[in-house]
């Protein structure tokens, strides 16, 4: 698709040739229709930070009646409907699509230098998908919110009294907005690549992306037949999971986490994705042991099939399958270990520049290495016997998810912010609201490893007094986040009418979107200004320009030899 | 502590009256329970001592029709009670991150916690000065360029793939060993059944007697056989460092040993509910021959009943209802309504229904079996005392 | 999954209108040409039956343990299926399958003509099948053989009458009925529980200082704990026949095969419904005349669709009628 | 590219310009194929062949090379590129090992469950108490 014709970048005097992929075509009507992948990704982004910011009240609900045994705010019904719709939605509506469907959508083709994905309709229609599922959540709020949590597990799930159905079906269709989405990037990313960019030339952000889609699309339809199952099971009473009419549910537990473990790798895949880029980037250097980063992303995605079975240790499993599940989860261990070693080596002999997207990169990399770590707690046999179903659990999936993919989507939104809508947020803000993010989080989550280990169990409405200190520290801290978090949503929101204007590269990014005018035409390149395949993570002939404000290539700069190894 | 003890002295005194028999057997927890696959079941605690003031009970025959249930009860016998489960000892603990171990394998699993907690700090501590140092050392600034650096290295690659490689083998061989032997009950382990229904928990002991909280001897090894009622439960003690969940259509079983005495936090691990995090009891670890002397109050109790009362409860603990009906239909065995007093042909001649026959199929069914029905019903010599078949007597008596 | 939603996913794939001679109309913009496209498309398609076979995955992992498990009620069970009705079904099968990769050939081959006659050919085969698959359904639901609790059939397979233990429709789940949980009624005599009949009454039971739930409610010390467990190891230790005519009823819990055979054949089913509703969408473009050698790709890659459907029938129909 | 292809057969040089053309002998031959196929499969099932693993062994078998000929013939994964095989082949891969995982467990504790429950009957009608609800 990319001819190779070198240009030099014109500044962007006056009003640029095209108009921008966000004023082509104004109206409600035509953002609805729209096929642009740039604008679906903008819609999914409004999407997921309203979910996102809605999942947010219900865990400072949950946190604030934690915050003193006994009952303060709800009763415990209440409790258990907020904690499963704190699941449900941060899970299927929040991180699932977050970094894949919102900023995957809007940088891949860009990064590929590709016009649009490969099917935009199918891409709507997702985006369709992803809103009739969130309706049907919201349906279930509204009417007498599911208190089963966000795994539903059988047979409480299929006789409890509040309205199940519309959460399992709102999950069952956000299914294959996911299944559509990693369809869509797994044959943009085979189809679309430009000339010279083979396997090994593409941006380490692709990889990233190429392995949760092939996450999404073979292990998503799992989770559709499960809850299908499951929904003909409450209203048809077919017995598959009944224990009364034969059903097995431990059976039910085993067709869930097939697909749920990998759903944390689809959560955690793309956020690992784009702290490489953004990691190299603000190092100024190239990334370290490219191949090692990109072989381990395949690895976690094929792995990430063999171990779902240590959700199930204690459930009833047998001690076979537990000793061949503990076996193959430390498998696991290893690539994740593998990149965190590879971004550290990055840093080394570096020109780091500690801007806002950097603060979160490296607030990821010392997050993700607890979440980690407290995994291999997880993985051996009988220390997760006692840690199963504890506050240890919550604090290392809290870890993984929010501390690592949540703070990734945060990065790579600040990183993306002047491309997405050509303005520049306030940095001061950014760096502080970063700092503060990374404290309110440690502050919420290190007590409940201390709660876990005591024997504070899951989900738990009203606990003993002792546990109570823990408690209160950990809902200072998630109030200290959940502020700072608004108030960054609010300095990037505020950047749009306030913000100064974006220059093309504002970072001195190498790969390709950072050519695209900011915010790019309908077509991501102006018709006269195709972009050049340049060696990526090849820092060397990228200055910063005061005119343009931002960073330019040296002129005499050559594009990509064949066969460049970054 | 000591207000327990006071408890168990005052109450203890009867026990060892005068109507204990030499035969109660020496090691009597030791004796399995009601084990499953027909081997003898034993008494459980309590042999065939009785309660010393129980002839006060028997004159309930004399006041008029024994089948009357609510006859009035003999006003000089007070109602048994139990001692009262005294506070909790594991509010404090030694160890910062755990609750206090009671038991071995607890101990492997503190061990393989604080190896696993020690790697782990020392590997993020390591990333965390690399990330600082890096970013501080080679922080942008005037005049400052990325010095010259290789893009990959293979055997720095090499090594941080292997050596964490053989940690984790290590760590998943000490945590699979422990597994094991939380999986693998000593054969004379003494069994307790657990039912978990939504929001509550009921230890059924092999005497028949029936509690909320779970009574324990100490360094005995104790083999919990566990169902659910509706929804999936999980029993977890923190102390002892054992979870396993309860599920509705099959038994899971799991066993540890106390080693010191106290009153141990036992809670609801699976989310079953509303009130899962009220679903939770209390482990009382009995100090050596505490437990026998509760079981044998627990007994006592369970005994402290008019006849047909008892026997209308054995009928239903003892499994008498999956073969022998109360209202006529025959099943397995005959029913038993209306029979006594009448002849019935049995494999032996033709024979009267009275105490003496019932006493004697009870102990020995195979010797006059009724005709029409086949000799399979098992022998219940040893697992009822006297006063018990004399409840199952009065009840059939009863039963017209 | 519904159909439409599946038949949107391929339309777009090679959509766009207009019928130009060096670029057939339907290449959109985005694609560098035809090729680019039908390649796109192609993996596409390949990545959505690859997702298929994954969503069947689950189901055949249910029959498979189920039948492991309790081989007995498929041996019994499966009988109530028509070998004959499932024989006609895939052969129904694969002549459509035959006739939609012909289709794609006549597209390839610019045969107008014989693509439309190769649809409708495979329009009619899907149809016949729903047909056929109708009258099996119809004719369990008159034998009362459906899945779970409603599983109550008047006669066994082979005709003979099955002796109703009693009417209640509670007790049909097969085997001898279960009675009630002797927990809280003793020997059927009295409802609430027996003051003091195992144990100290309600005031005086040990009460867990602090804890509201254990006075309020019934005393834990209920009835029957250590009788519930031996009584059913006794039995079958015993040798007892559990019932004497066990043998003439079926084995407990039959319902769980036909949980499993409405559930493989009838999300089959929908995805046969599926693609009826392509095909009559790609009957009347084909009509229109918007296929050629240039421009194939809804053809070809519906086609695939429909192999796959009868692949996975190929796997349900022995699995489900042919269990010896 | 040629816009009329001739009809002779399929022939590896003159692909239409996208796909490759089966040959109505391929077609046909396959079609035939697969209806021997059933016809021998559901013969085969009324043999009583001993063991009834014995049974569903050759039905497995059977199905098998019938889905291979689909899979082949009328799917042309025979002359297309091996990516699309690649993905089709991993997702029956991965269905196996969800297959064979779960049955290993399954298997492992089924003597722990009690099938025909005697003595038990638990709640499966839906818990009524909360306020004027229907389980939907």
């Amino acid at each position: 698709m990319a001819t190779a014709a070198t240009t030099t970048h014109s500044g962007s005097p006056g009003d640029p040739p095209e108009p921008s992929y966000l004023t082509v075509k104004r109206g409600f009507r035509n953002w609805i229709v729209t096929l642009d992948h740039k604008r679906i990704g903008v819609m999914y982004l409004i999407g997921i930070t309203t979910s996102f910011l809605l999942g947010g009240v219900f865990a400072l609900l949950v946190r604030t009646e934690l915050f003193l045994p006994g009952s303060q705010l709800v009763n415990e019904q209440q409790y258990n409907q907020l904690f499963t719709l704190h699941g449900a939605v941060m899970v299927f509506l929040v991180i699932i699509p977050g970094l894949p469907a919102a900023l995957g959508n809007f940088s891949l083709p860009i990064v590929l230098g590709a016009p649009d994905v490969a099917f935009p309709r199918l891409n709507l229609f997702s985006f369709y998908l992803w809103c009739t599922g969130a309706a049907l959540l919201l349906l279930s709020l509204i009417i007498n919110a599911a208190d089963t949590g966000w795994t539903f597990y059988t047979p409480y799930s299929t006789t409890t009294g509040t309205a199940v159905v519309p959460a399992v079906g709102g999950a069952f269709v956000l299914g294959f907005s996911s299944i559509f989405t990693g369809l869509n990037f797994i044959v943009t990313i085979h189809k679309f690549k430009p000339k010279g960019m083979g396997w090994f030339q593409m941006p380490l952000n692709l990889w990233g992306i190429y392995s949760t889609a092939l996450l999404q699309v073979l292990a998503t339809p799992v989770l559709g037949i499960t809850l299908l199952l499951l929904l003909v099971e409450r209203i048809g009473r077919i017995g598959i999971f009944d224990p009364a009419l034969g059903g097995d549910p431990v059976l039910f537990q085993h067709f869930f986490w097939f697909y749920s473990h990998p759903a944390v790798y689809i959560m955690i895949l793309p956020a690992m994705a784009v702290m490489s880029d953004l990691i190299t980037t603000f190092s100024h250097k190239h990334i370290f042991g490219y191949r090692f980063i990109a072989y381990s992303s395949i690895g976690l995605a094929s792995l990430s099939f063999l171990v779902w079975g240590h959700h199930m240790f204690v459930s009833g499993q047998s001690r076979l399958a537990g000793m061949v599940f503990s076996a193959l989860t430390f498998t696991v261990a290893i690539p994740s270990a593998i990149k965190v070693f590879n971004w550290v080596a990055t840093l080394y002999k570096a020109d780091i520049r500690l801007q806002t997207p950097m603060l979160y990169a490296l607030a990821f990399i010392l997050l993700f290495t607890i979440g980690g770590l407290t995994g291999v707690f997880l993985g051996a046999l009988n220390v997760d016997v006692h840690l199963h179903d504890s506050y240890f659990v919550v604090a290392h999936f809290h870890y993984v998810m929010m501390g690592s993919a949540l703070i990734a989507f945060l990065g790579a939104l600040h990183y993306w912010w002047p491309k997405m809508f050509g303005r520049m947020f306030n940095e001061r803000v950014g760096q502080v609201c970063a700092i503060l993010i990374f404290i309110g989080f440690n502050t919420t989550f290190l007590p409940q490893f201390v709660l876990g280990s005591r024997g504070m169990a899951r989900r738990y409405f009203d606990y003993d007094p002792e546990f109570t200190s823990f408690h209160q520290v950990s809902t200072v801290g998630a109030f200290l986040m959940g502020i700072t978090l608004v108030v960054s949503f609010g300095n990037l929101v505020y950047s749009l009418f306030r913000g100064k204007r974006a220059p093309r590269n504002p970072w001195g990014g190498s790969t390709m979107e950072w050519q695209a005018p900011s915010p790019p035409p309908l077509y991501n390149f102006y018709a006269h200004e195709q972009p050049v395949l340049y060696p990526i993570y090849d820092y060397s002939d990228l200055y910063w320009d005061e005119t343009e404000g931002g960073y330019v290539r040296r002129p005499g700069a050559k594009p990509e030899a064949e066969g460049y190894e970054p | 502590m000591l207000q327990y003890l006071l408890t168990f002295v005052v109450l203890a005194q009867p026990a060892s009256g005068p109507g204990a028999e030499a035969e109660k057997p020496a090691t009597s927890e030791a004796q399995p329970a009601d084990k499953a696959a027909g081997d003898k079941p034993a008494a459980g605690a309590a042999g065939e001592t009785k309660p010393g003031d129980d002839k006060a009970a028997a004159p309930a025959a004399a006041t008029g029709n024994p089948c009357d249930k609510n006859a009035p009860r003999p006003t000089n016998k007070p109602k048994k009670t139990l001692p009262p489960v005294g506070p909790r000892t594991d509010v404090q603990s030694e160890n910062y991150w755990m609750p206090v171990a009671n038991s071995d394998m607890a101990e492997h699993v503190d061990g393989l916690f604080i190896a696993i907690l020690a790697i782990s700090i020392f590997c993020f501590v390591g990333i965390t000065i690399a990330v600082v140092y890096f970013a501080w050392k080679y922080r942008s600034r005037p005049g400052h360029r990325a010095p010259e650096s290789s893009s990959h290295n293979d055997t720095l690659e090499i090594t941080w793939t292997i050596i964490p490689s053989i940690v984790c083998v290590i760590i998943f061989l000490l945590g699979w060993k422990g597994f094991v032997d939380l999986n693998t009950p000593p054969k004379h382990a003494y069994e307790i059944t657990i039912v978990a229904e939504k929001w509550k928990w009921s230890y059924k002991y092999p005497n028949g007697w029936v509690d909320e909280n779970l009574h324990v001897p100490v360094g005995e090894p104790v083999r919990l056989i566990m169902r659910s009622k509706d929804v999936l439960h999980s029993f977890w003690v923190p102390s002892f460092r054992v979870k396993q969940d309860v599920i509705p259509n099959r038994y899971t079983k799991i066993w540890f040993e106390a080693k010191y005495p106290g009153v141990y936090r036992q809670y609801c691990a699976e989310y079953c509910g509303d009130r899962h995090s009220f679903m939770k009891s209390l482990v009382v670890v009995h100090p050596p021959g505490g437990f026998k002397r509760y079981m044998e109050e627990a007994e006592a109790a369970l005994l402290d009943m008019p006849p047909v009362e008892l026997g209308e409860y054995l009928y239903a603990a003892r499994g008498c209802n999956q073969c022998h009906s109360v209202d006529g239909s025959a099943k397995t065995g005959p029913s038993w309504k209306g029979i006594f007093g009448e002849t019935h042909a049995t494999s032996a001649g033709q024979v009267k229904v009275d105490e003496n026959y019932i006493r004697e199929s009870i102990l020995d069914p195979t010797a006059k079996v009724r005709t029409g029905f086949n000799a399979v019903m098992p022998t219940f010599k040893g697992q009822l005392k006297d006063e018990q078949i004399d409840g199952l007597i009065t009840y059939i008596k009863c039963l017209k | 999954m519904s159909a439409s939603e599946h038949g949107h996913g391929h339309g777009d794939q090679a959509g766009g209108h207009g019928h130009g001679e060096p670029q057939s109309r339907f290449i959109q913009h985005h694609f560098d040409d035809g090729a680019h496209q039908f390649e796109s498309g192609k993996l596409g398609i390949w990545l959505f039956l690859g997702q298929e076979v994954l969503f069947f995955s689950a189901l055949f992992v249910a029959y498979i343990i189920y039948r492991h498990n309790h081989p007995e009620i498929f041996q019994y069970a499966h009988k109530y299926l028509d070998v004959k009705m499932g024989a006609i079904n895939t052969g129904v099968l694969i002549l459509s399958s035959l006739s939609a990769a012909w289709a794609v050939r006549a597209a390839q081959l610019n045969q107008q003509r014989l693509l439309v006659w190769c649809i409708v050919v495979t329009l009619l085969c899907a149809l016949g099948f729903l047909g056929i698959k109708y009258v099996e359904y119809s004719a369990k639901v008159h034998h009362h053989t459906l899945f779970g609790k409603r599983f109550a059939p008047t006669e066994a397979p082979d005709g003979t009458e099955i002796e109703q233990p009693d009417a209640t429709p509670g007790k049909t789940e097969g085997g001898a009925p279960a009675p009630k949980e002797p927990l809280n009624t003793v020997g059927g005599v009295k409802a609430q529980p027996v003051p003091g009949a195992a144990g100290p009454p309600p005031g005086s039971a040990p009460v867990v200082p602090g804890d509201p739930a254990a006075s309020k409610e019934e005393p834990a010390s209920a009835v029957s704990g250590v009788g519930v467990l031996p009584a059913i190891e006794a039995q079958k230790t015993a040798g007892a026949a559990i019932d004497t005519h066990a043998s003439a009823r079926p084995p407990p819990n039959t319902g769980m095969f036909f949980t499993i055979y409405f559930a493989m054949t009838g999300l089959h089913g929908i995805h046969v419904l599926g693609g009826v509703i392509v095909f009559i969408w790609l009957l009347i473009r084909s009509m229109k005349g918007h296929f050629g050698p240039k421009y194939y790709g809804p053809i070809d890659f519906a086609a695939l669709y429909w192999h796959l459907v009868d692949l996975i029938w190929i796997f349900l129909f022995p699995l489900l009628y042919l269990i010896a | 590219m040629s816009n009329h292809v001739h009809e002779s057969g399929y022939d590896d040089e003159t692909h239409s310009d996208m796909g490759h053309v089966a040959s109505k002998r391929v077609l046909l031959g396959t079609w035939g194929t697969l209806m021997v196929l059933t016809i021998v499969t559901v013969t085969a099932s009324k043999i009583d062949f001993g063991a009834a693993e014995l049974n569903l062994l050759i039905a497995m078998v059977i199905a098998v090379i019938k889905a291979t000929l689909v899979c082949l013939f009328f799917m042309h994964l025979k002359y297309d590129k091996l990516f699309h095989s690649v993905v089709f082949v991993s997702a029956i891969l991965l269905a196996t090992l969800f297959v064979t995982f779960a049955l290993m467990d399954s298997n492992q504790y089924q003597h722990d469950v009690y099938w025909q429950q005697r003595d038990f009957q638990p709640t499966t009608e839906v818990d009524k108490s909360y306020p004027a609800l229907q389980p939907y």
